[in-house]
């Protein structure tokens, strides 16, 4: 009977992640990229659907679902349409074992499994399945040559990403995601056994950027020379399950990277006077844009808002920490707040980075961050065992 | 009915044979190592299963279950290795076709 | 149920249910969309021109080294794991062993480095 | 009851996908069908209790073996055609022989009165393992990075074009 409850549980569970990938995810995601890329680039992006275009991706959800699937000629049916639910499910599952924050007395995750981090690697090492099945499966040049290039690059970075997961396990003692955030309530691992933390986090920055093919790493998909890769021939819903998975693994590797190095949903554990001059220098710089010449710039406004946002969240630490009421603010909030920073930061790079070369991409990997990434697991060693 | 160590042994006996079959009849050489894959992981299921149902407390069948894994990984690596090297002086991929040292 | 049985419950219902959720869109699709069958339209796309032979042609043999290199060391971290977890309750004798298995595998390393097997020319 | 259910739903996932492996006429449906094999061997291995291993086989078999095996499918003659004889003239002798070896040890398996403890395995695995391979199979443990060494020098040799 408790197993039977147990399943509904997950199956509610499950449909909700899933909604909440597909929407802010994935549609809205799509919607935040070309937002970023429009102020980026000093244009607008969406404006005509909805206010400042919110309703943009769901108008063109409704209209790729409308979409005909074309299958090309002579395709393997069966492993084509497979490809695309391998792509999303994966990118689902690794959802599982990342803890949103702690709330009704318990965590909120949806199992925190003893091997947290093995388990997290595993998942996301399936969608290479996926993309080169895909490719292959398309009967043409251009995705099986894209699939395999976009292959050879995840299994290259699998490596370092490994490395990465392993240096916080380890400086945690163990390997369950709620084990490491929890451990870093003295001090976020960034700056434990400084500078390693850094490093082992830029690694892991680095690495996560590749797995999920994004630039300056996405020349599987360099849509100006591979016509898109593995997916060119996917049209539809097919395609649209493609970017599905590919935005819930870019959201799950940034909350990823919010766990293991930045505290996860822990607040940040500053004195009051520093939250102050965070909040002034935040109040001084939407003032500066406010009231001088750029305010006539359109485009300023995202800003504006945000360094209001930050003032506003400065202030209320400043007061709450007066008030001698820790934590302030709620802990899925700072979860949020962390998740967005890095995936901002993602989108951000993507306009102000070039496109690699495939022998530098591998370089990078092999010759760069495997032997660092190993170094640096050993140093971490030493330094711990001295120190005992 | 509880499920004991007999339903595990079953079925990976049913799973080695099977990759017994695939090892005995199929030509690409990619598919015979496949059927290695197979008949490594049927005795994998059985090391597990003793551990869990003979010596619970310990965790010695785990061992050499990721040992056993670590061969699997080193054999798909040099057997592979060798059928690209078949592939590319004899250009095929057929264990029947490759017969340059038989008379 | 024993924890670990639970956990991974979750992750099978999980996978089932994405699949079930990835599914119901191509359904919905499969419902709605128009359907019109036109012999060029399953072409695939080839920079514009009709395309010709086969989608497979001869690829480098360097992707299969990369592969390689990958398990070996995808492998090596399966025993770094729970290394990391350990190594601090069992003091100095088992960060030796460490560095004596990762000293092995950098000289593997050192060797692909050495022989071009990580060059992509 | 259910855990009975589980593995039988089990016991079908690793073995319908097995007779694809070995039957296929098509070599990338054949690497394909051993995803769901090796997941569901990754299940048996839940249900006995050896979550860590669960998590190697995925991360191993699944993530790099698979990989492998796909890689070398699309490198060489296996990416081009299906419509190639896969299978060889020993199909009888073959299906006599496994089937046989399947009856004698079934045989044995159910004449076997096999020993059975009753207890709880660690309830964390993966540090038992790790003190494990630390302290009574360090042997095994330093053994094993010289056969990775050692793969990986032969593979390389073996694979890489001579000048």
């Amino acid at each position: 009977m408790s197993t039977f409850v147990e399943i509904l549980k997950a199956i509610g569970l499950a449909v909700l992640i899933f909604t909440f990938l597909a929407v802010v995810g994935a549609m809205y995601g799509v919607y935040l990229e070309r937002k970023i890329s429009g102020w980026i680039q000093v244009r607008y992006g969406p404006m005509h659907v909805g206010r400042w275009g919110l309703l943009q991706t769901i108008a063109d959800t409704i209209k790729l679902l409308q979409k005909e699937h074309i299958t090309p000629r002579r395709a393997d049916v069966m492993i084509f349409n497979t490809a695309p639910i391998i792509v999303a499910v994966a990118g689902l599952l690794d959802w599982v074992v990342i803890p949103f924050g702690t709330g009704f007395g318990r965590y909120l995750v949806v199992r925190d499994i003893n091997i947290g981090v093995v388990y997290f690697a595993a998942m996301a090492s399936l969608t290479v399945i996926g993309i080169l099945t895909a490719g292959w499966a398309s009967n043409n040049k251009y995705a099986l040559l894209g699939g395999l290039r976009s292959a050879s690059q995840m299994i290259s970075y699998e490596i370092p990403l490994a490395l990465g997961l392993l240096w916080a396990a380890m400086i945690a003692g163990t390997l369950s995601t709620v084990g490491i955030v929890e451990a870093q309530r003295g001090g976020w691992f960034l700056f434990k056994v400084p500078p390693l933390g850094f490093l082992a986090a830029l690694l892991f920055l680095a690495a996560a950027t590749a797995e999920v093919n994004r630039v300056p790493f996405d020349l599987p998909e360099a849509e100006s020379e591979l016509v898109a890769g593995y997916f060119a021939e996917y049209t539809g819903m097919r395609f649209a399950l493609f970017q599905l998975g590919e935005y819930a693994e870019m959201y799950a590797m940034s909350a990823m990277a919010a766990i293991l190095f930045l505290g996860g949903w822990l607040e940040p554990n500053m004195p009051q006077w520093v939250w102050a001059l965070l909040g002034i220098g935040a109040l001084a710089m939407a003032a500066f844009i406010r009231f001088s010449v750029l305010r006539q710039v359109m485009l300023v406004r995202p800003i504006l808002a945000l360094a209001v946002l930050g003032a506003v969240i400065c202030g209320l630490m400043v007061l709450g920490i007066g008030l001698g009421r820790t934590p302030v603010l709620p802990s899925i909030v700072w979860f949020f707040i962390k998740l967005f920073a890095l995936v901002f930061f993602l989108m951000w790079m993507r306009w102000t980075y070039p496109r690699l070369r495939l022998d530098q991409l591998l370089n990078l990997s092999w010759k760069v961050l495997l032997p660092v990434g190993l170094l640096n697991i050993l140093l971490t060693g030493l330094l711990l065992t001295v120190a005992q | 009915m509880t499920v004991g160590l007999t339903h595990y042994l079953v079925v990976s006996t049913l799973l080695f044979c099977l990759g017994l079959y695939g090892v005995l009849t199929r030509r690409n050489a990619v598919a015979i190592l496949m059927g290695i894959e197979l008949m490594l992981n049927a005795g994998n299921i059985n090391l597990v299963a003793f551990n869990r149902y003979v010596a619970p407390g310990a965790v010695n069948g785990h061992v050499f279950a990721l040992v056993v894994i670590t061969l699997a990984a080193c054999e798909a690596a040099v057997g592979l290795a060798l059928v690209m090297a078949a592939y590319r002086s004899l250009e095929t991929v057929h264990v029947d076709e490759i017969n340059v040292m038989k008379w | 149920m024993p924890k670990v049985v639970l956990d991974w419950l979750y992750v099978g219902v999980f996978a089932v249910v994405g699949v079930v959720l990835a599914v119901v869109p191509l359904v919905v699709v499969w419902l709605l969309a128009p359907r019109l069958s036109l012999p060029q339209k399953r072409l695939t796309y080839e920079s514009g021109v009709v395309p010709f032979g086969q989608a497979w042609a001869q690829f480098n043999v360097r992707y299969y080294l990369f592969a390689l290199v990958f398990v070996v060391f995808d492998v090596e971290v399966i025993y770094l794991y729970p290394w990391a977890i350990v190594f601090r309750q069992l003091g100095a004798f088992a960060f030796y062993e460490m560095v004596i298995f990762l000293g092995i595998l950098l000289v593997g390393l050192a060797y692909a480095w050495r022989k071009g097997a990580l060059e992509w020319v | 009851m259910g855990e009975l259910a589980a593995f039988i739903v089990l016991s079908l996932v690793i073995l319908i996908p097995a007779v694809i492996v070995v039957t296929s006429r098509n070599i990338v449906r054949s690497a394909l069908s051993l995803v769901p094999t090796f997941l569901g061997v990754t299940g048996f291995y839940i249900m006995l209790q050896a979550e860590f291993v669960a998590g190697i086989q995925v991360l191993i078999y699944a993530g790099a073996i698979t990989v492998l095996i796909l890689f070398v499918i699309m490198l060489t003659e296996g990416g081009s055609g299906v419509d190639v004889r896969q299978m060889n003239e020993q199909v009888p002798l073959g299906a006599t022989a496994a089937l046989w070896l399947a009856f004698l040890i079934l045989v044995v398996l159910f004449r076997t009165q096999w020993p059975a403890a009753s207890g709880q395995p660690p309830a964390y695995n993966a540090a038992t393992i790790g003190s494990a391979f630390l302290s009574s199979y360090v042997l095994i443990f330093e053994v094993t990075s010289l056969v990775l060494l050692l793969s990986l020098i032969g593979a390389i040799v073996i694979a890489r074009r001579e000048e």
